[in-house]
């Protein structure tokens, strides 16, 4: 039977499977649903120092094969997670990964200290690149300075696996990914969503109330395997490829295009089984094909 | 517990141009549903349709073990949902949501316009099963509009308007002569429908500090929590409407009424 | 009956409906499906200096609700342009634009010289972000610098309109518009297409030959609506939309989002009447609403 | 000149568990269509198929006024296509490509590997029009992907190799024994089918200095010209298979054979 254990440096996870931030809430909502220890990670919600309200409603937008969110990082801050949601999910048989924020680099070293402490949470993904909130959020994952700025900052105050999230909207992906690899980052996790619109023709309005919001889902995943790809080849640190996947053939792609793991989103929200259905697939291709471990398809495109 | 199962076409039936009910028979038992809560439904084969699309319970039939669902078309997701036939099956993750609250025997009023009757089916029943009689009045354009008025009678007095007086009382909903306040005997109000309809209704209701709670339809993505898309603004801050709603209770939303 | 006339500054066009570049041939492709001097415009595939040869074959890969392209700027050259297709296609009842492409600046030069000597091409499209090509292309697009550059070197020799044709693949639209602006151009069209990439799992090899292309197709619409209502608030100069257009509805979309006139791209391949089926929806549209012109709701989006 | 209609589906049938024939009516008199000709048809209602797909023109019944197709399951497109049934209607756009070109009296081979054997029915009818009587060679995995045959031997005589053996002769359709090229006699071949067959094909036509065509099968955006996606290497440049295309003498191909 083939191998479906992977590493992110120290990380160790199951498989290669991880639920995108925001996506996924605790993990809590879907637990009606499947086990989901049978995950090999779950990245939670983006936290923030503060409670956040998020953005007013609406919020979301259908595209095609896609969604707009506006969501904003609507949360109820980190004391709060670290009193209330983490003794609850602390002890899922999965790796519990915490997605942070802030809108400035001080609020993200404040998040990351008090996530440090945390024994079971043995990484955090920093997102330099939420396009929902208006200070801070993507303006760091934009630009090379910046995006360094916050990485090294977050580096020196957090000891356990540093994943940081890379926006799409930017002209030289592999310059950002260059830069947060310098400064620290044990691995790079991409793409967060592009930024788009949506209008109602009838009403001649913005669907969003923020008007522009992320775009994710199936529609991205062309520039998001083309984002992997460029990464891969220009980085040591493990990447995590994410943008969007639907199924195992989906999968398969990332991780030939250098993806050592993947996330899922929007996918979630169509059929919260999907992460199993997934798992199932990916061991099923490599039973196919005859290949003892997914870590010998990790870059393996032959071009 | 929420269920993601595959429910197989049992009946679909048009009421009139635009508005249909679809029965779908459950894989297995079903599980108690509450009068507000909604499914999930999956539309297949739709190039333009990405997510699932929410409807509220219209009925539920444990002996047949069938769910119903009152659908109006409005886009492509509910046309194609009103070509489905018993041939077809159809993915659901159900029963989502909160529910209606169930008083004490008081006098009750439910107020639904447009696929705002939807959910007031189950809740009639349901306040018939606990010995409450309740009163419905049913608002629409033209006497087309005004559906499912033999099923409701099983549980409710049905009272009309409709805008052009084809049936019932001229005029809008909150026109009706039962809002005519000396005579409002009703403690509780549920309603659902158009949001300035709903904000009406509110409206009086707060007035004349009558209890009042409302079934929302913000946009959703997932329908089960996950995604905080669906939120309504609540005292307590932003509240989603798939899981802490769709049913509010007035006095906990930030409406300007 | 509304009134579907609009202008592209001194370019005057009986609807906004365009054809986009490398999707309609020189036109004659369609003549078969419909009469194609109801177009507003037509703009011809792009056209270099010397012949070009393209990109290997494969050169497509669908994605979800879109398609990769990886064609290159396959052309016969713009002398062989002049003499052979320009003489079939002039007397069209409609606004023959030119594409036109290059790897120096010398090259947009010599072309847009010889085109600017063409009576019947009222205007050029100066592509500064074809993916597809090793040289030049796209890296003219990317950066504010070469952008201005080429715009200003182009409008020296050429002195009919001068339409600079944007790619998405950049972090900040707005400052790119702004220097092509500045550099004298007459009007702005976006999106060219998004970089992408498509792998085949069961192959392990990448469907382009040149591995990476254009995404294109309604999957990119949201990019593309946020640009143009981006560039529509910070240039003066008109805005010409497009990416992902199927429909009426999108050009009302784009229109409110600021674009004065919108292109058709690879909705063509789909339903080659799906032009004059728009043309139709969009005077259906301004009836209902009773709107007298077009022009009425370019930017009208009420945020 | 190409068209572009809805026809209906007049007949659908399998013909073994991937492939089968769908034959479409078209809403007017046909116009003339060639050997090697393909339309390029709209799959409908299908999420991941967002652009058409082209098939060979397998047959056409002028009097019935159809055209037919050979169809092979292989992805989204084709599964969706086997769907169909007399209900459904379908967009084309059609006749698309050059066709095959007819010889003076000679003898002529046709080779047909997997659903290669598609465009050379049509083929072998003009040929048959012409008075020329065709050898077809159809090759396959097992018998059960030898197809049609009762339709060829209205025009041709047939000969078959599968690779297991179980009808015919047992090998590669190259292995035929038709290849002793001391016996062979014919002074044309037509091809199509896997890339590797035709230039195995291609090679033994050139060392024998016999015409050669093949009929490509590229993917294709747009499939009549418009796109540049569908381009294969020539003597004289890259040209467009949709329109300059499918069929093609092997001299003018940059094959290395
Ligand atoms: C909890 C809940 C319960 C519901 N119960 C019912 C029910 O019992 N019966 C019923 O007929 N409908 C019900 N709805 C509404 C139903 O979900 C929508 O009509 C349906 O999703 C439309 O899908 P579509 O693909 O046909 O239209 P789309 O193409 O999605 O929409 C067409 C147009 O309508 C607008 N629109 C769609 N849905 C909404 C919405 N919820 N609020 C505001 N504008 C919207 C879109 O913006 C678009 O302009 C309910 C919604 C919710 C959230
Ligand atoms: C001119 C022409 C004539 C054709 N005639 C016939 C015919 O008569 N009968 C018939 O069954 N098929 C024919 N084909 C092939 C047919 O078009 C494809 O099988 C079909 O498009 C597949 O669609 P799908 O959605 O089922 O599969 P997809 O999901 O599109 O493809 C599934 C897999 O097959 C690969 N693939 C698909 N099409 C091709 C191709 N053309 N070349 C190489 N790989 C491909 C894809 O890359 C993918 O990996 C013809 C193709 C051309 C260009
Ligand atoms: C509703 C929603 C909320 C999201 N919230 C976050 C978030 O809080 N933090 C974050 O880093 N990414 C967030 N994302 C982005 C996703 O994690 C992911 O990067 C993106 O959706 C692309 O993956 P997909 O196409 O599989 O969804 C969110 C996405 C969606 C759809
Ligand atoms: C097959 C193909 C070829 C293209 N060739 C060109 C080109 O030569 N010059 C150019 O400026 N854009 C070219 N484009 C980009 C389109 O003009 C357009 O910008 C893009 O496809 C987005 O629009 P759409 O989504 O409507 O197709 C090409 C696009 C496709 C799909
Ligand atoms: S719809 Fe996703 S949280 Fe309510
Ligand atoms: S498929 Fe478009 S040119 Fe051949």
């Amino acid at each position: 039977m083939a191998d479906l254990k992977i590493k992110i440096q120290k990380l160790e996870l199951k498989n290669p499977v991880m639920t995108a931030s925001g996506t996924f809430g605790y993990g809590e909502e879907y637990t009606d649903f499947f086990d989901i220890s049978k995950l090999g990670g779950i990245i939670v919600k983006g936290i923030t120092i503060n409670p956040r309200e998020g953005n007013p409603y609406p919020r979301m937008a259908e595209t095609a094969s896609g969604m707009l969110n506006a969501v904003g990082l609507q949360n109820k801050g980190v004391d709060y997670f670290i009193k209330n949601i983490y003794p609850e999910i602390k002890n899922y048989d999965t790796n519990i990964i915490v997605n942070i924020n802030g809108s400035t680099i001080e609020e993200y070293i404040q998040v990351a200290e008090k996530i440090n402490e945390l024994d079971k949470i043995p990484a955090i993904e920093l997102n330099i690149s939420c396009p929902n909130v208006k200070e801070g959020g993507m303006a760091f994952g934009t630009n090379c300075s910046s995006a360094m700025a916050v990485t090294e900052a977050v580096r020196k105050v957090y000891s356990k696996t540093l994943i940081v999230k890379l926006s799409p909207n930017v002209t030289e992906i592999t310059e950002i990914a260059k830069a947060v690899e310098e400064a620290g980052a044990d691995s790079i996790s991409l793409i967060n969503t592009l930024l788009g619109m949506a209008i109602n023709a009838e009403t001649r309005k913005p669907v969003l109330s923020t008007i522009t919001g992320g775009l994710s889902g199936p529609a991205v995943k062309p520039v998001a395997l083309r984002m992997v790809w460029q990464v891969y080849n220009s980085v040591k640190i493990p990447v995590i490829g994410l943008g969007g996947i639907m199924n195992a053939s989906d999968v398969i792609e990332f991780i030939l295009a250098g993806a050592s793991a993947i996330q899922v989103g929007t996918a979630n929200f169509i059929d919260p089984q999907i992460t199993v259905k997934i798992i199932d697939g990916i061991e099923e291709y490599l039973n196919k094909h005859k290949i003892d471990s997914i870590t010998e398809l990790i870059g393996a495109l032959e071009v | 517990m929420k269920k993601i199962q595959d429910f197989n076409v049992y009946a679909n039936h048009r009421l009139n141009s635009d508005t249909f009910i679809l029965e779908l028979k459950a894989p297995e038992k079903l599980p108690e549903i509450f009068p507000g809560q909604f499914a999930q439904l999956k539309i297949n084969n739709h190039p333009q349709v990405f997510l699932r699309r929410p409807f509220s319970i219209h009925d539920v039939d444990y002996e047949k073990n069938t769910i119903s669902f009152y659908i109006k078309i409005i886009g492509e997701g509910t046309r194609s949902l009103q070509k489905l036939n018993k041939k077809n099956s159809i993915n659901a993750i159900y029963p989502l949501g909160n529910s209606f609250s169930l008083p004490k025997k008081i006098n009750v009023l439910l107020v639904g316009g447009g696929t705002g009757v939807a959910p007031l089916l189950l809740l009639s029943k349901s306040l018939k099963n606990n010995n409450i009689s309740p009163v419905i009045l049913i608002g629409g354009r033209n006497k087309n509009d005004i559906l499912q008025i033999k099923e409701f009678e099983k549980y409710c007095k049905v009272l009309i308007t409709t805008e052009d007086g084809t049936l019932g009382e001229k005029g809008l909903v909150t026109q009706h002569s039962v809002f005519q306040t000396d005579k409002f005997s009703f403690k509780k109000i549920y309603t659902c429908g158009p949001e300035l309809m709903m904000k009406a209704i509110g409206k009086f209701a707060k007035k004349n500090n009558i209890e009042c709670e409302v079934s929302l339809e913000n946009t959703m993505a997932c329908g089960f929590g996950a995604c905080l898309c669906c939120v309504v603004e609540t005292r307590e801050g932003n509240k989603c409407v798939c899981t802490e709603g769709p049913v509010f209770n007035i006095k906990d939303l930030k409406w300007q009424i």
